[in-house]
């Protein structure tokens, strides 16, 4: 094992902060819900979880809180997301498919622009518990 | 330099003057328990907690080990101090009430009894850590040590059982202030000095009184210091700092023309004949031990004393003890006899008890000895001629008791008698020094069959030995008075010195030479020489003999397989002339 | 190290502290792995130990991040719906969370729980964030910064100085200034060519404190960086950790600690490329009490019998092997790197004018959120024990608390509006101490609390001095004798005079505070030592010899109709009566055993 | 020739310090020996080479003591030593050339064992008047003997 | 012809090697043939005893004689040989001092006889038939030479006028013998020609420093150093004890020298002296040790008087 020096010290922190930030909910620019109730799950909502997980580890992106939660109440449209950005409306998204997850992933979470055409609607209940 | 306030009084002391150096100083008496000068503080007792105000602030100390401070005020007895000290008094009290040093200091602070549980009345140990901190930081033996805690907290060897730690020094015991702690031999006894009967001996002591130069000196066998390599409490205490523990004997070589061998002798062990009782029972004394008595330096001043401290009314002295005897040594060891009568002398002069005297022969050889004779039969000491046979304190008749029963056959009287004394005297015979081999192999000298040293010639050269250049004086060569010493002694000097002064050396014409002629370079004989006489010439390739050094052993002769060394006197050609000749003899 | 960090979308952050790992936290983070495996999330969700929440009441625990959701007294049975329900579905369970005592909803998030709430975190900082056993995540909490830092930009003067001006003093317990001891070692001269000693006194010897246990499970790397930082600042090369070998999860997960930070070089020759050498030892002791006690501890590690010496001189005069020696307690070396990472003035922000900083306190006893806390000074009683601690069970009353350990003091109730500093705390007659908080009610004798705590330093006392080996002893048997109901009033004198010169005179901190429950309670409670000397009453009934037991005949008959359990219980016959008809106490055979009284069912059986 | 008459002879050699001091001693102390011992002074028994002892026996001797100091008392510190190493090997090389061990011995003698010399010597006598003459010429002679008989020898096919 | 040297070579009790060894000296055989008239050599030329019977007295200039005296012709030719020549050399160790045929001089006549004919495994002798002087067979009588009790050196039987040792003598030293022979320079009678007159050791050129042995080794025991001395390494050697002159051929080939070349000048007794000096160099002050180390030499005998038994002063063993 190298010895470390101050640089050391630095970098292991830059890699780790995806931890930090999810643990201590630390700033980050955006929350993605998958919904995952029985009818989520039922239509391919673990594919979606599945292919964020991937794009984010392969595009190492470390602001991005992933999360969870039960049935959306809009069982029909479902697999749904919704993407929250720091600061912004949540926008909900619906009959999703990997790739079309994965374009928002792109467009909207990295890129601020909102895709429209997958879109339920901007703004919604309230899904967060904290 | 410190300003301290005692109790009122202003003193002025060094920098690390604890309180209590201080105190007593200004002669206050501070009490301690766990308090030695030569340890270090243990501040364990606390009985000497003062009250110390430096700077306003007030505090209860132990006044062992604080140190004073600029401007210390102390109140070795304010109320606060007082009533700790009496409560932890009070409460040792109930710990160990058995230990006197508590019990004192109970009086003097006027506490009579404790109010607290009392759990052995017999307890003496106040766990004041004396044993164990001598054990520890003085001996370095460390061979008991405290254990368990609290209230089950007491003074052992690990696991309790007899540590092999220990050295046996009874420091331990020395240092305990109440007594707690007993030293016990492997048969139960208690230890107490009692067996050197002559005083107790200590590591650090004079030789004798009449010692020249008279100063003490360490006893390393029984040095501390010498075992664990710590205590140096001696150091500690001389305020010369006359002690070094670090000095070793040295060992001088020094040039000399010639050796004068004075080694003396030993006197006989009495205790090889047991018949005699001499270490078995009390009041048989060696004749060196009598002298002791004697002496105005000894134990008891000069006095003539039973062990029990009684004159004595009846004294028997035994000759020949170890002499004149098939069992031990043949030889009449010459001076016995005079100085038993000379005992006998002492023992009428002194106590004026009854003197007999238990003889085979009379051997008064000397000047005047025979009329010493003839004057202690005038004194009244009863001559018995007889060897005693035995010395006894099993009594068989009612006058026999209490006292040490002589059985000999008077052959005077021709028969056996049984003669109670107070007190029997024996007269030791002399014997060759124990080492008198190694002497002797070290200086080429012989020893007679009996182990003295052997002079060249009893008439020709008896202060001669076999080895040029060195002599015997004294008893080493055979036992003899001191008038005989002193004139052997003196004949070995003048011998010496006329050796020493001829400053030079005849050798006998013996030496060996090696023929180069012959010499193959073996280097056979090289190592051969004792006496390194034998060089090897690189040059010529040859071995050569130093003439000088050489003392004609002929061993290199023998040896060498060319036939190249010769012997002057000893040739080959006249060895074997010397064969045939003593084999032509029909 | 190169490889990307995997992204997992939940953290589930077991406890794993000693409290949680006796209430099995292993089997309860098996089954959460056994379970996400079955569920396939094991791609998706991350298992975490950390070190202790604090919370201990209520473990084991967990904490799911993001989001901050406090589940307790988990069992294994919970774990598949949980897993199910609220990793797979996104939906909590809310019967697993913290629901206070008289209220009805569960509280989800823990930041929104009162014992969490009140509490500001500084030793604690990384309690049940990071898994103690990965070094890289102590780093990720900006670990070790601080020591960079004090090795790279810092003098030792400077570490010092800002030491010194953030007001931290020492946590073991008597408070002493952490920068001016430092000083004090940096400038005494050491006798072995400039050997300086640096020790951390993990001998937590309160058994009812833990939070250097805690620390030391939770977070010891944070120790290590503090031990660091002293040892620049007084030019040590060596330090010691000593830990009591009672400690096992602490041990191990310190020794991994050390491990981890040699093999980064942040131990070790050349640290972080500073030029500074520094390594630790760790050193298990066995336990005594006494051996918390500096000198002590000291003679401990240097192998000999652990007992005090006097003081001066001080161990940062002459300490280890003789030489100078800074002993720091754990939670004074976990504060450290805060201090110098934050600033001394961020820090002397916090708590009161003479006490700067928080203080970790184990709140124990007859309270509701019995825990680890950590409060700034200056927070009054009432707000660890009634906002933080969650009051008093049963809703009983509160009587006192017993701050500092074993030989702390009693606080009454009186004084439950007391800011908790070091001055007050002794001002009161108690000490800071261990940190130790027993809280009592109304139920607690309080002369039987004294003999209680008396009976443990008494046999904790090394025996070395008077005072304490034979005075702890008196004390204790006179109390014994009260509570017995054989005291006399003769008893009470000598019992204060006792206190107050073993008080007074005896050799070691463990000796002059022994006396502080008796003397405490003698100042706060004295008309309950009257009463059980004059009257021979115990009013909290808990002096069982000093208690009348009797049957009230018409509940027995009424209730119990003559149950008979009373009769057949007692183990000297002084019960009498039949089944069916009233029983009856023969005071004369009673040997005051309770057994009636607590077999009972109809609460027939009464004290008198 | 039958033992009790044969009287043998004997060449001893005797170191100056030791043997030959003790032996004096054994003399002037009246002590009685054995007279078949004809001594021959040595300084230091480490002179003896074999040589000698080969020589005596050759030229008629029965038998031949080497006698020196004990060991460690050698007046030359170590000359008896090598005595010992010589005579322990000449003892197993002349046990080859067929002379009875009994013959040639080593002993130690000091000045003061006038007694021990007395009692070496009436040993070495007596035992070597068991063993007989040595008469080594004789052995070396009979050779022409048993070649006229060896002539005369009868055809016994 | 008659400027001539008239030369005879016989072989006695000896192994051959010394006939080989004239041949040694090579080429030079030429410069011997033309100088010399070889009028006896039973090894290489038909020659019959009556031929020199029928020479008159020193009719030959030099006799070579090798071997030893074993038997009753070796006698005879030797008492023959020395009638007919004016020079009689003992050429070679057999001749000169008794050599490996010596070593019978440790056994008896018959010990030897029924050993060869009727001990040795190979042997069948049913009827212990033993030789006889005289047989008679139909032709007539045969006869066999005595054999002795004893070998003797040839210089114990007649009268020798020079010796030349070794086993066998070097070639050079054959030569200088002949060249002296030939040339007339003649050393006084009884001369030892063709050796030196110190010992192995001056020729030897091993490191020597101080001999202290702690034990003896026999050579096949340890791997010997080939730069230090043998008798330092406690690997018995005979130089120390031997005349020089050899060259030290067995040294140089790392084999301690075994005494060939017989006593250095002044020693009586070759043995002897070596067997004092073995004795001498046990390094140790302890007498158990040195009986122990000395004790562990296997056959004295055989180191000592390997070559040289019969002319030691004991000749032989007494043998019962």
């Amino acid at each position: 094992m190298p010895k470390l020096t101050v640089e050391d010290l630095k970098k292991i922190r830059e890699k780790t902060r995806r931890t930090t930030m999810l643990r201590e909910g630390g700033e980050h620019r955006a929350k993605i819900t998958v919904h995952m109730g029985t009818c989520g799950i039922a239509s391919g909502a673990r594919d979606i979880m599945n292919a964020l997980i991937k794009e984010i580890e392969a595009r190492d992106i470390t602001d991005v809180i992933l999360t969870n939660s039960g049935c959306a109440g809009l069982c029909s449209r479902e697999p749904m997301a919704t993407v929250e950005m720091a600061g912004k409306a949540p926008v909900k998204y619906v009959d999703l498919t990997a790739e079309k997850i994965k374009e928002v992933l792109e467009k909207h979470v990295l890129g601020g622009k909102i895709v429209e055409s997958y879109a339920l609607g901007i703004g919604s209940e309230k899904t967060d518990l904290s | 330099m410190v300003n301290v306030t005692l109790d009122g009084k202003k003193i002025q002391v060094e920098e690390g003057t604890t309180i209590l150096q201080a105190a007593d100083k200004l002669d206050v008496k501070i009490p301690t328990l766990c308090y030695h000068p030569l340890l270090d503080p243990y501040a364990a007792c606390r009985v000497c907690v003062v009250e110390a105000s430096v700077k306003g602030k007030t505090d209860l100390v132990t006044s062992c080990n604080t140190k004073v401070l600029e401007g210390m005020e102390v109140k070795t007895a304010s109320e606060r101090a007082l009533k700790a000290r009496k409560l932890n008094v009070e409460m040792l009290m109930a710990q160990a009430p058995a230990a006197e040093p508590v019990k004192e200091i109970a009086k003097e602070l006027g506490i009579t009894k404790t109010r607290f549980e009392i759990k052995d009345p017999n307890e003496k140990c106040i766990l004041c850590g004396l044993c164990v901190r001598t054990c520890t930081d003085v001996v370095g033996a460390e061979a008991i040590s405290f254990i368990e805690r609290g209230k089950d907290r007491t003074v052992a060897p690990p696991f309790n059982e007899p540590s092999e730690a220990c050295i046996g020094c009874t420091a331990c015991a020395y240092f305990c202030p109440t007594q707690a702690i007993v030293f016990e031999d492997k048969y139960g006894r208690e230890i107490i000095h009692d067996e050197l009967h002559l005083g107790p001996v200590t590591a650090i002591r004079v030789p004798i009184r009449q010692a020249v130069p008279m100063v003490p000196f360490i006893d390393k066998d029984a040095c501390i210091h010498f075992k664990t390599e710590q205590c140096k409490l001696c150091e500690k205490v001389c305020e010369p700092e006359a002690i070094n523990h670090a000095m070793e004997d040295e060992v001088m070589e020094i040039d000399v023309g010639s050796i004068i061998i004075a080694t003396g002798y030993d006197i006989f062990d009495a205790k090889k004949n047991a018949v005699y009782g001499y270490g078995r029972l009390d009041n048989v004394l060696s004749g060196l031990d009598f002298e002791r008595l004697c002496n105005a330096g000894g134990p008891t001043g000069g006095n003539i004393l039973l062990k029990d401290g009684r004159k004595p009314e009846s004294v028997a002295i035994l000759h020949c003890v170890g002499s004149r005897d098939r069992n031990y040594n043949e030889w009449c060891s010459r001076v016995c006899c005079m100085y038993a009568m000379k005992f006998a002398h002492l023992v009428r002069e002194k106590t004026g008890a009854k003197v007999h005297e238990f003889y085979i022969d009379i051997r008064a050889f000397g000047k005047g000895y025979e009329e010493f004779y003839n004057r202690l039969m005038e004194e009244d000491v009863i001559f018995i001629r007889g060897k005693g046979a035995e010395v006894t304190d099993v009594a068989e008749t009612p006058e026999e008791e209490g006292k040490l029963v002589v059985v000999c056959e008077d052959t005077l009287l021709g028969l056996v008698r049984r003669v109670p004394v107070d007190m029997v005297l024996l007269g030791n015979g002399l014997e060759p020094r124990r080492d008198a081999d190694e002497i002797a192999r070290k200086f080429n000298i012989g020893c007679s069959h009996e182990g003295f040293f052997l002079e060249r010639h009893p008439k020709l050269g008896p202060v001669h030995t076999a080895s040029d250049g060195i002599f015997l004086a004294g008893a080493c060569q055979g036992p003899k008075d001191i008038p005989d010493t002193v004139a052997q002694a003196g004949a070995a000097a003048s011998e010496a010195m006329a050796m020493a002064d001829r400053g030079t050396f005849e050798l006998e014409p013996i030496t060996s030479f090696i023929n180069e002629e012959l010499c193959g370079a073996c280097k056979t004989c090289v190592a051969l020489c004792p006496y390194t006489a034998i060089t090897f010439d690189e040059e010529k390739n040859v071995s050569v003999v130093e003439e000088a050094l050489c003392k004609g052993c002929g061993t290199c002769v023998a040896a060498c397989p060319a036939g190249a060394a010769t012997q002057h006197g000893f040739d080959d050609e006249e060895m074997f002339a010397e064969i045939e000749g003593a084999l032509s003899v029909v | 190290m190169e490889e990307k960090e995997k992204a997992y979308r939940l953290h589930l952050m077991v406890c794993a502290g000693t409290g949680c790992v006796s209430n099995h936290a292993f089997e309860i983070k098996g089954a959460l792995e056994k379970e996400i495996k079955k569920q396939s999330l094991e791609n998706e969700v991350l298992v975490v130990t950390t070190g202790c929440n604090g919370f201990c009441e209520r473990g084991p625990l967990l904490v799911v991040q993001p989001g901050n959701i406090f589940y307790q007294q988990l069992t294994e049975k919970d774990i598949p719906h949980l897993v199910e329900e609220h990793f797979l579905k996104g939906r909590p369970v809310q019967k697993l969370m913290y629901t206070p005592p008289k209220e009805k909803t569960p509280i989800p998030v823990l930041s929104d729980i009162d014992f969490f709430k009140g509490q500001v975190l500084i030793a604690l900082r990384n309690r049940g964030l990071i898994d103690p056993e990965k070094i890289e995540e102590y780093i990720a909490r900006d670990g070790y910064t601080a020591m960079a830092k004090a090795l790279n930009e810092m003098t030792p003067e400077g570490i010092i100085e800002e030491i010194k001006k953030s007001g931290l003093r020492g946590r073991g317990g008597a408070g002493f200034p952490t920068g001016v001891k430092w000083e004090y070692v940096r400038n005494a001269p050491s006798t072995n060519g400039g050997v300086k000693y640096l020790v951390c006194n993990g001998d937590e010897g309160d058994p009812g404190a833990f939070m250097d246990r805690s620390i030391l499970e939770a977070d010891p790397h944070s120790v290590i960086e503090g031990m660091v930082i002293g040892a620049k600042a007084i030019g040590a090369s060596e330090g010691f950790v000593y830990v009591r070998n009672e400690y096992p999860l602490a041990l191990s997960r310190l020794n991994l600690a050390l491990k981890q930070a040699r093999e980064y070089g942040l131990l070790g020759k050349d640290i972080l490329g500073s030029g500074f050498n520094f390594d630790i030892k760790v050193h298990r002791g066995a336990g005594a009490f006494v051996c918390g006690e500096e000198t002590a501890l000291l003679h401990s590690l240097e192998g000999r019998l652990g007992e005090p010496r006097p003081r001066p001189p001080y161990p940062a005069e002459k300490g280890l092997r003789d030489q100078p020696t800074c002993i720091n307690n754990v939670e004074t070396w976990a504060n450290v790197p805060v201090i110098i990472s934050r600033g001394a003035n961020w820090y002397s922000s916090i708590g009161t004018k003479t006490s700067k900083g928080t203080k970790v306190f184990s709140l124990v006893g007859k309270i509701n959120n019995t825990g680890l806390v950590e409060v700034p000074m200056g927070i009054s009683l009432k707000e660890i024990i009634y906002n933080i601690g969650g009051g008093i069970p049963e809703g009983k009353e509160f009587k006192a608390v017993q701050t500092g350990g074993p030989s702390g003091g009693c606080i009454p109730k009186e004084k439950i509006d007391l800011p908790i500093d070091f001055e007050s705390l002794t001002e009161a007659g108690s000490m800071m101490g261990s940190g130790g908080m027993v809280v009592m009610d109304e139920d607690t004798c309080m002369v039987d609390v004294a003999r209680y705590f008396l009976s443990f330093t008494q046999d904790e006392s090394c025996g070395k001095c008077t005072p304490c080996r034979e005075g702890t002893k008196a004390m204790l048997s006179i109390l014994t004798r009260i509570t017995e109901g054989k005291g006399t009033e003769g008893d009470l004198v000598l019992l204060r005079d006792l206190a107050e010169s073993i008080k007074d005179s005896a050799l070691c901190g463990l000796g002059n505070t022994a006396p502080n429950p008796v003397l405490t309670t003698m100042q706060y409670f004295m008309e309950e030592y009257e009463t059980h000397i004059k009257d021979k009453k115990c009013p909290a009934r808990v002096c069982r010899q000093l208690n009348t037991y009797i049957v009230d005949e018409n509940t027995c008959v009424k209730d119990g109709r003559g149950c008979d359990l009373c009769k057949r219980n007692c183990a000297t016959d002084a019960i009498l009566g039949e089944k069916g008809k009233a029983h009856r106490v023969v005071q004369e055979k009673c040997i005051k055993c309770g057994v009636c009284y607590d077999v009972c069912n109809f609460n027939a059986v009464k004290i008198e | 020739m039958d033992s009790a008459n044969f009287e043998p002879r004997i060449v001893g050699f005797l170191c100056r310090w030791c043997s030959y001091t003790g032996a004096d001693l054994a003399g002037t102390s009246r002590m009685k020996y054995p007279p078949n011992l004809v001594p021959i002074r040595v300084m230091c028994s480490g002179r003896v080479d074999p040589t000698f002892v080969i020589k005596a026996l050759k030229e008629g001797a029965d038998g031949v003591l080497i006698a020196g100091c004990h060991p460690g008392d050698c007046h030359y510190t170590s000359g008896n030593f090598r005595t010992l190493g010589r005579y322990t090997l000449l003892q197993i090389m002349l046990e080859q050339l067929g002379v009875e061990k009994g013959r040639v011995k080593l002993e130690w003698v000091s000045a003061s064992e006038g007694d021990k010399w007395a009692r070496v010597v009436k040993e070495i006598t007596e035992e070597v008047r068991k063993l007989g003459a040595l008469n080594w010429d004789g052995v070396v002679e009979q050779t022409k003997q048993e070649v006229a008989e060896c002539a005369d020898e009868k055809v016994k096919i | 012809m008659s400027e001539k040297l008239k030369i005879g070579l016989y072989w006695a009790a000896s192994c051959g090697g010394c006939e080989i060894a004239v041949l040694e000296i090579k080429e030079k055989i030429l410069d011997v043939a033309a100088a010399c008239d070889i009028l006896f050599w039973p090894v290489a030329l038909d020659f019959k005893y009556k031929d020199v019977e029928a020479m008159p007295d020193k009719h030959m200039d030099v006799v070579l004689f090798n071997g030893a005296i074993r038997t009753s012709e070796q006698e005879h030719l030797a008492k023959l040989l020395r009638q007919k020549c004016k020079v009689l050399v003992a050429y070679g160790s057999c001749a000169s001092e008794g050599c490996i045929p010596g070593l019978a001089n440790l056994y008896s006549r018959q010990s030897i006889l029924d050993r060869v004919f009727k001990e040795t495994p190979s042997t069948d002798n049913p009827n212990g038939t033993m030789p006889q002087l005289k047989v008679k067979v139909d032709e007539g009588e045969l006869c066999l030479p005595e054999f002795y009790e004893r070998v003797d050196t040839l210089a114990q039987t007649v009268d020798v006028d020079y010796f030349v040792p070794g086993c066998p003598p070097v070639a050079d030293q054959t030569w200088a013998a002949l060249e002296a022979i030939v040339s007339g320079k003649l050393p006084p009678k009884g001369s030892i020609v063709g050796a030196g007159e110190k010992t192995v050791c001056d020729d030897c050129e091993r490191k020597r420093e101080e001999k202290k042995i702690k034990k003896f080794y026999r050579p096949w025991e340890i791997i010997a150093d080939n730069e230090k001395c043998f008798l330092e390494q406690g690997i018995i050697c005979a130089g120390p004890a031997t005349r020089d002159g050899c060259g030290t051929p067995c040294i140089k080939g790392n084999m301690p020298c075994r005494g060939c070349y017989g006593p250095p000048p002044e020693v009586v007794d070759q043995g002897a002296k070596l067997l004092s000096a073995l004795g001498s160099i046990v390094d140790s002050t302890d007498p158990d040790e040195i009986q122990r180390v000395v004790g562990e030499i296997v056959d004295p005998v055989g180191y000592c008087y390997r070559f040289g038994l019969p002319n030691s002063m004991l000749r032989r063993a007494k043998v019962g």
